[in-house]
């Protein structure tokens, strides 16, 4: 029996203090009429040497050669130490902290990445994680909403090269609503800042670089936002942060909500999930912000201590007024992103943004070199790029994965009509320079 | 135990994890109006400091690998280490979510599998395992449910039906998929009121949302006749999944009329908590909404694994995730449930319900009164702490925080709302009867001092890393960020 | 610079202190006429990053499919939980526990350890560790002739069938002490009880089950020895011990001195190293034990606690009259068996001594079946068994190895004149049906 | 927190950790005379009791992860978490030791490396990595040095010279190999006395073993005359390499005269402890001795690793080990040299002499005697406690004690014997000049308490999991195994 430890003499004694004969005797109250479960079909249990001979199998059936695909999914280097320290039972085992006494390393910790993550994004408070990057879009837009007092307008405008797999997401997340997102096309692969007039709006959403790589001229569209009276969402990059300008600083008053996925930050690839999604936001918009939230406070005998704070705002103490429904968020690998953050320090993660940067662009100017490639779009990218093959990306790109096990990219077409001959491609810090050029090399083949 | 210092005040400038640092890159190519000009505040700390602060840090929690966890609703049983093994490989690890699924296929595999696992103990007909926890699963229903009915030109249900015990989620979910949420009574006995449900349903009536056990810590026992009356009126029955390990292997939500569930993959199938997530939350639909399903799904075609999406399931709700959710918490769950198999799945409803039903005779026994004395436990059960409340001046988080020092972590306090001065306790299948009998005697300590000493409750926890602390002093003077001049 | 936590402000103002002006001074006492050393040859560092990148290319390389092959080193499951625990810091990384109050978790493990080894050894104490296998055998001869009051002979007889990589060690360890090892000549893959007249002899040494997997008929070995006053060694695998019959209860009066290495017991098999070793003995003969010994006692406050006892035998006290040169051990692999024992209990212990000893016998029952294979010699085996090819063992191995990726066994002509043909094969619990079957089928095939 | 029962109490006859046991197998073949009897006293518990139950008593122990540690001579620093994943990975730790060379170049070609890189830091002719420990290397460099001067038909030496401050396993081992230790004087500034060397080498000296710097804590100045008078008597130099990291990277051993020597990569190249263990003591040696060395030993032929065993080196002494000593621990060295380089390893040399002579500074300022106060410090330096043990009552061992509920480490104390109530401290490279200046407000402290009030030391330590053990009674009332009636 895996997991239980009753004995046979367990049982009697337990079945005996209760009073009944059978275990079968507790479910007593489940009325006859409702079927018995039948699990014929599920195979018989197994131990853990053969579960994992099993999926061990199935894991190695699945590795493959580098990586050059991003689209809000990075294949950096984690130090050794993240994991180790984060798969401790004393951080993978509790729940939420809600007993602060028994709970002061998580609790300390979640103050520390609010802190991390306040100064990263030059916001003035973060939450403890929603669930992604998707679902962090999504809060941030049903919170501008609440946030600003100036219009009722529920319309959101959505810069063309937002992430479109987290814009699918919100769709679905605020859908119910009655939010209405207007998703602007880009122009050259940007957002063409006041062209269109879209009456009152409520927020608009900007990600900086975008999904194309590209640098949006974000004061520009930040002082747009706010001379309409909109709130200003910065969908962001943790990791590029570290050199580039928070959205904090964004034009004249800055960002007033930044929101983005965490993966970068130490947390593994693993098909997409788990990792975590953030929200930051100014002070004065804390109460409507949703998530858990750490403050730092006194025990009663006057020494520092930890707590969850501002509960008020969460499910489970504002019901159906609630922020927000999340209850379970991402803490793990919260936890994982603060160690990261820790180690990699402020010089790493700076040296990890610029080598990731530069190797992307060894990538680009040497395939462009060729002439059989040409950048998709003009102008400052920053750590991806979408590069013309001219012909059709996928048919490249299943090739180079099926021959080469290097994935190379994604085919834009995929998710953006009139780019089917376009890849957005991304070389991390962690691609060597044999990798950098074996896959400059089999790419330009292929194209040959 | 010495506080530990934050990281920041270990910090130093120009101090560094060396053989982290990678080689800068060139920044040339980048004009300099986007670029940061000052430095954000990040530890400048060695390797041997941050292993030593976050070891340090560890030592302060309370978690299952070290401590009787019967926090109720939370299922805070063991979590395997194999599991974690066996989604902790590369092959699975460094997996993009966006590599084809030609070469894909092991992961692909496990999904399908875990898919077929979960449609069968639900009962159901169909599950997408795209919600990442509960709550995520809660709204995909909803919005599953709002769908069915639109999709049937029934536009104008707007309420969602909830108990007043309800978890918070409930009603919030509600909200969020533009539902109005009407609470409906708690008889005396846990079980539904009928006749309130009687009266509120009606042509507005979207659906119900219900957990069994419910979160009184009973098996409500009309559910047969809830369905029936909820049907009746054209609303549709959602299961919150989170007490489904009092009944796996038992009997089927799909069986009791249900529509839609989640599954808490993190309760049931013993993923580990992680200090507040992740989780997953899997919904399973029986045929009715298998149209609306959220995606991606596995499917299988010409003997491969597919991701179906919009192509093949085109009335799906979409996405709710970048990707396609947790998967590394699904893997853990797939390892769960291969190893217990179908065998090991009927225990653990046996074994949890038996560990609570023997708990609460223990403590009825030892003189602790049970909300509910006439009905069963299930894989939890509810006390009440108001007469020691009302005789002694203590209360139920009084006795929560005295617990600790036990090396106990706290039960579920002040949840549901309607039982006063309430634990709700769920020791789980995976604790031994030695635990529950050192729980007992616990309590039973804890009350005698209740009588004779009672600041031992009003001041505890004494023996922790902390004292009491200020939670009000923490909400009225927000310190949410450190910041040089903080101490 | 790697692992270095010293900013330039810290060694200015270290330096101040000192009252030097550059690091350089303080090494000011190495003579000038040593020359300055140059490691020129040796490269730059490199990140942790780029270190497992080298290092797991390589690891994937030597990545090789079943093994059959045991030979003293065997590859069982691990459940994840051993090393998950014993990973931990506070158990990877503190020192010998000196500090009996600031190392109680390592010491009341290890209390736990020699509570389990002297119970499965049917002995009264054990040690703490020696290196392995090997350097336990060379102990335990140099312990049996201090203990030995009967007779000043240095003598020890070997039977025939003890596991030759032990005692190739053990000559070397023991070799400059007038220590006389006599190896007495398998008859039939035993030892023949009794035949030989050796004169007078400190003790005897018996393997069970012997190298080839045969059962020793040790009752009459170990009342041989102890008629002849020698004392008897018993070489064992600790698995086998949960089902075949312990060293304290062979013969009349059983065993002086059990060693063997601990591998089995949680322990990957990582090249062969590292492992452990372990000694157990009858109380006796504890203060003639080499190594680390862990004791009960109280503190002041009248609590138990635990602390490293008899220290008196140990180099650091008694210096060149010491029981051995042994300091470091290999205690966190005695931390990681003695989770390994307490996760996988009696009942798994037993379980995997019999279900390894049934694949082993499948696979030759199946092998002989065919009339290519016959068992190398008669009589009992457990969980290892020699089996005759009837050609040359070492080129079906190599074959085996390079075609299939299959490692077949211990070709016993490395070690044994006479036993050319012969494969030395085990397979463990680890081994699933398919794996078995799979390996007779490719076996048969390179012999048909 | 509360002291944790043993496991055999947590057990109870037939509980199992089901997902950890395999399905029995016949033993129908195995006549019943071979069998067991009676069962072992192993414990049963649940997987999760396990857990608890080491988590639990692995928050009792100091490490390097929590703690400052300056445990002098045994050099405490960071054990980088990156060897210890690079060592784990499933092609080193699945490798069997008996698979052939040809589908294990990854192997040895980090062998391979890691004997070069040794060879180049001490500045030898050819390395061995077989010996499994520190003092193995020692058996087999004196095992190397008996065969040489054997091998010359030079038989008559059996003494080997130490110094009276030498490290236990240096007697220890000479008296293993069938030798005489000698003892030699150490003068007043912590040199050896070179007049009594001169009257006690001759014909039948074997050889000298030293460590330099030395077991004082001070580099050995007159190493080149020692070595030559040693050299001029026929004997050989015996380097022991426990102190390496004091000069790793600015002079070698092979240029101070030495012919053979071992490392502790365990201290020096940074591999974790363990607890006691394991450890790898590579020898290296010059010209006279490699046709010596113990086996297997990598080497290249027609472009591929291989071992090298008798048959290329026919004089070996032999192997130590079963197999080919304690390779995991080579790999996690291999891995630290590779991130350090030559660069970071002068590094190791310089900042390790920093640390130590910066705490003796202020150590000194704060009124503590050194050992040797005319003697620079070299990576590790020794005080005296002699003067607060006359004056207050209080020994070396109560300040050790004292200092652990300062969450430190208690130095080495009493080693050298030489010097009376003395510490050894070895700070290391790794720790911060923070880390430092806090030892010594701590070490002030506790003096401040000698003074005033002893018993705060002699009966420390006042926080830790236990107070002071009785050592006495353990050695005297054996209780060396659990019983079940031992409680
Ligand atoms: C009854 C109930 N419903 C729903 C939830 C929400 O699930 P999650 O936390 O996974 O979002 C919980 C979680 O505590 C719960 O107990
Ligand atoms: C000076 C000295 N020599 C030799 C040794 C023995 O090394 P090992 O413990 O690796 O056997 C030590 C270990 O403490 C030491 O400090």
């Amino acid at each position: 029996m895996p997991f239980i430890p009753h004995t046979r003499a367990d049982v009697s004694e337990m079945l005996a203090s209760i009073g009944v004969s059978h275990v079968e005797e507790l479910f007593s109250e489940i009325p006859e009429s409702i079927e018995r479960a039948d699990l014929f079909a599920i195979p018989l249990g197994i131990s853990e040497m053969e579960m994992l001979r099993v999926l061990s199998n199935r894991a190695r059936q699945d590795e493959l050669g580098p990586c050059f695909i991003g689209a809000g999914c990075y294949d950096h280097h984690i130090p050794a130490a993240v994991w180790d320290l984060a798969s401790r039972g004393e951080f993978l085992t509790p729940y939420t902290p809600y007993q602060a006494e028994a709970s002061q390393g998580t609790l300390q910790l979640l103050y520390e990445f609010q802190t991390m993550m306040s100064s990263l994004t030059g916001m003035d408070v973060a939450n403890a994680s929603v669930y992604d990057g998707g679902s962090g879009l999504a809060e941030a837009i049903l919170m501008a909403i609440r946030c600003n007092r100036n219009t009722k307008s529920k319309r959101v405008v959505i810069c063309g090269a937002v992430n479109p797999f987290y814009l699918r997401a919100a769709r679905t997340l605020v859908g119910s609503q009655g939010v209405e997102l207007v998703h602007c096309e880009h122009v050259g692969g940007r957002h063409a800042v006041g062209l269109d007039d879209f009456g009152e709006v409520a927020a608009v959403v900007v990600q900086q670089p975008n999904f194309f790589g590209l640098l949006e001229n974000v004061d520009e569209i930040t002082d747009w936002a706010a001379s309409k009276k909109a709130l200003l969402i910065a969908v962001v990059n943790p990791m590029t942060l570290a050199v580039l300008k928070p959205p904090g600083d964004w034009g004249e008053g800055g960002a007033d909500i930044c929101c983005g996925d965490g993966q970068p930050l130490g947390v593994p690839m693993s098909s997409g999930g788990p990792s975590f999604g953030f929200l930051c936001t100014r002070i004065k918009y804390v109460r409507q912000m949703p998530g858990r939230i750490v403050g730092r406070t006194t025990d009663s005998g006057g020494s520092t201590g930890y707590t969850l704070t501002l509960q008020a705002r969460e499910q489970h103490i504002r019901r159906a007024k609630a922020t927000s429904n999340i209850c379970t968020n991402q803490g793990l690998l919260v936890t994982a992103a603060t160690i990261y953050l820790s180690i990699i320090g402020l010089t790493g993660l700076s040296n990890v943004a610029s080598a990731s940067h530069a190797n992307t662009r060894y990538v680009v100017d040497k395939l462009c070199a060729s002439g059989l490639v040409s950048p998709t779009f003009d102008g400052s990218y920053f750590h991806e790029c979408a590069i013309n093959l001219h012909r059709d990306a996928q048919g490249v790109f299943d090739e180079l994965t099926t021959k080469h096990k290097i994935l190379a990219g994604f085919p834009l077409g995929e998710a953006f009509d009139g780019l089917e001959s376009s890849l957005l491609v991304c070389a991390t810090e962690k691609r060597s320079q044999e990798e950098l050029d074996f896959f400059c090399r089999t790419l330009l083949e292929v194209l040959n | 135990m010495k506080s530990e210092a934050t990281i920041f005040e270990r910090s130093r400038t120009n101090r560094a994890a060396g053989a982290q640092v990678p080689e800068a890159g060139s920044l040339a190519d980048i004009p300099s109006r986007f670029l940061r000009e000052s430095a954000p505040l990040l530890p400048e700390v060695s390797e041997l400091q941050a292993i030593r602060h976050y070891t340090n840090l560890s030592h302060q929690n309370f978690a299952i690998d070290r401590n009787f966890y019967p926090l109720g609703s939370c299922t805070m049983k063991y979590n395997p280490r194999g599991t974690h093994r066996a989604a902790s490989q590369p092959g699975f690890l460094n997996r993009h979510p966006l590599t084809p699924v030609g070469v894909s296929q092991g992961t692909l595999e496990c999904l399908f599998e875990l898919q077929e696992i979960l449609t069968i103990v639900t009962g159901m007909d169909a599950v997408s395992l795209a919600p990442m926890a509960g709550a995520q699963g809660e709204l995909a229903g909803l919005l599953m449910i709002r769908a069915y009915h639109q999709s049937r030109g029934d536009e104008d249900r707007d309420e969602i039906i909830v108990p007043t015990a309800a978890h918070g989620t409930n009603p919030a979910t509600a909200t969020m998929c533009g539902y109005k949420a009407t609470e409906i009574r708690v008889g005396a006995d846990g079980d539904v009121d009928l006749d309130h449900l009687r009266q509120l349903v009606g042509p507005k009536t979207a659906g119900i949302m219900l957990t069994n056990p419910s979160t009184c810590a009973v098996f409500e026992r009309q559910i047969v006749e809830m369905s029936q009356i909820v049907h009746d009126a054209g609303g549709l029955l959602y299961y919150d999944g989170a007490n489904l390990n009092a009944i796996l292997g038992k009997v089927c939500p799909g069986d009791m009329g249900f529509d839609v569930l989640h599954l808490n993959l993190h309760k049931t199938f013993a993923t580990p908590h992680g200090g507040g997530g992740p989780g997953a939350g899997p919904v399973a639909v029986n045929g009715r909404l298998v149209p609306f399903l959220p995606i991606p799904i596995v499917g299988q075609r010409n003997g491969q694994f597919e991701w179906f999406g919009e192509e093949e399931i085109p009335k799906t709700i979409g996405t709710l995730s970048a990707f396609m959710g947790n998967v590394g918490i699904l893997i853990r769950a797939l390892a769960y449930s291969m190893m217990l198999g179908r065998n090991g799945m009927n225990r653990v409803a046996d074994f949890a319900t038996l560990n609570a039903n023997y708990l609460a005779m223990e403590l009825e026994r030892a003189g602790f009164k049970l909300a509910y004395p006439t009905r069963k436990a299930t894989h939890e059960f509810l006390i009440t702490l108001d007469e020691e409340a009302k005789q002694f001046g203590v209360r139920a988080m009084d006795f929560a925080k005295r617990l600790l020092d036990f090396d106990i972590h706290a039960p579920t306090t002040y949840f549901p709302l309607l039982v006063p001065e309430c634990f709700l306790i769920e020791p789980t299948e995976t604790e031994t009867k030695e635990q529950l009998d050192e729980f007992v005697k616990a309590m039973m300590q804890i009350r005698a001092e209740a009588e004779t000493d009672p600041r031992m409750l009003t001041e505890a926890p004494h023996h922790q890393f902390k004292k009491r602390l200020d939670e009000v002093k923490a909400a009225r003077e927000l310190d949410l960020v450190w910041k040089p001049d903080s101490d």
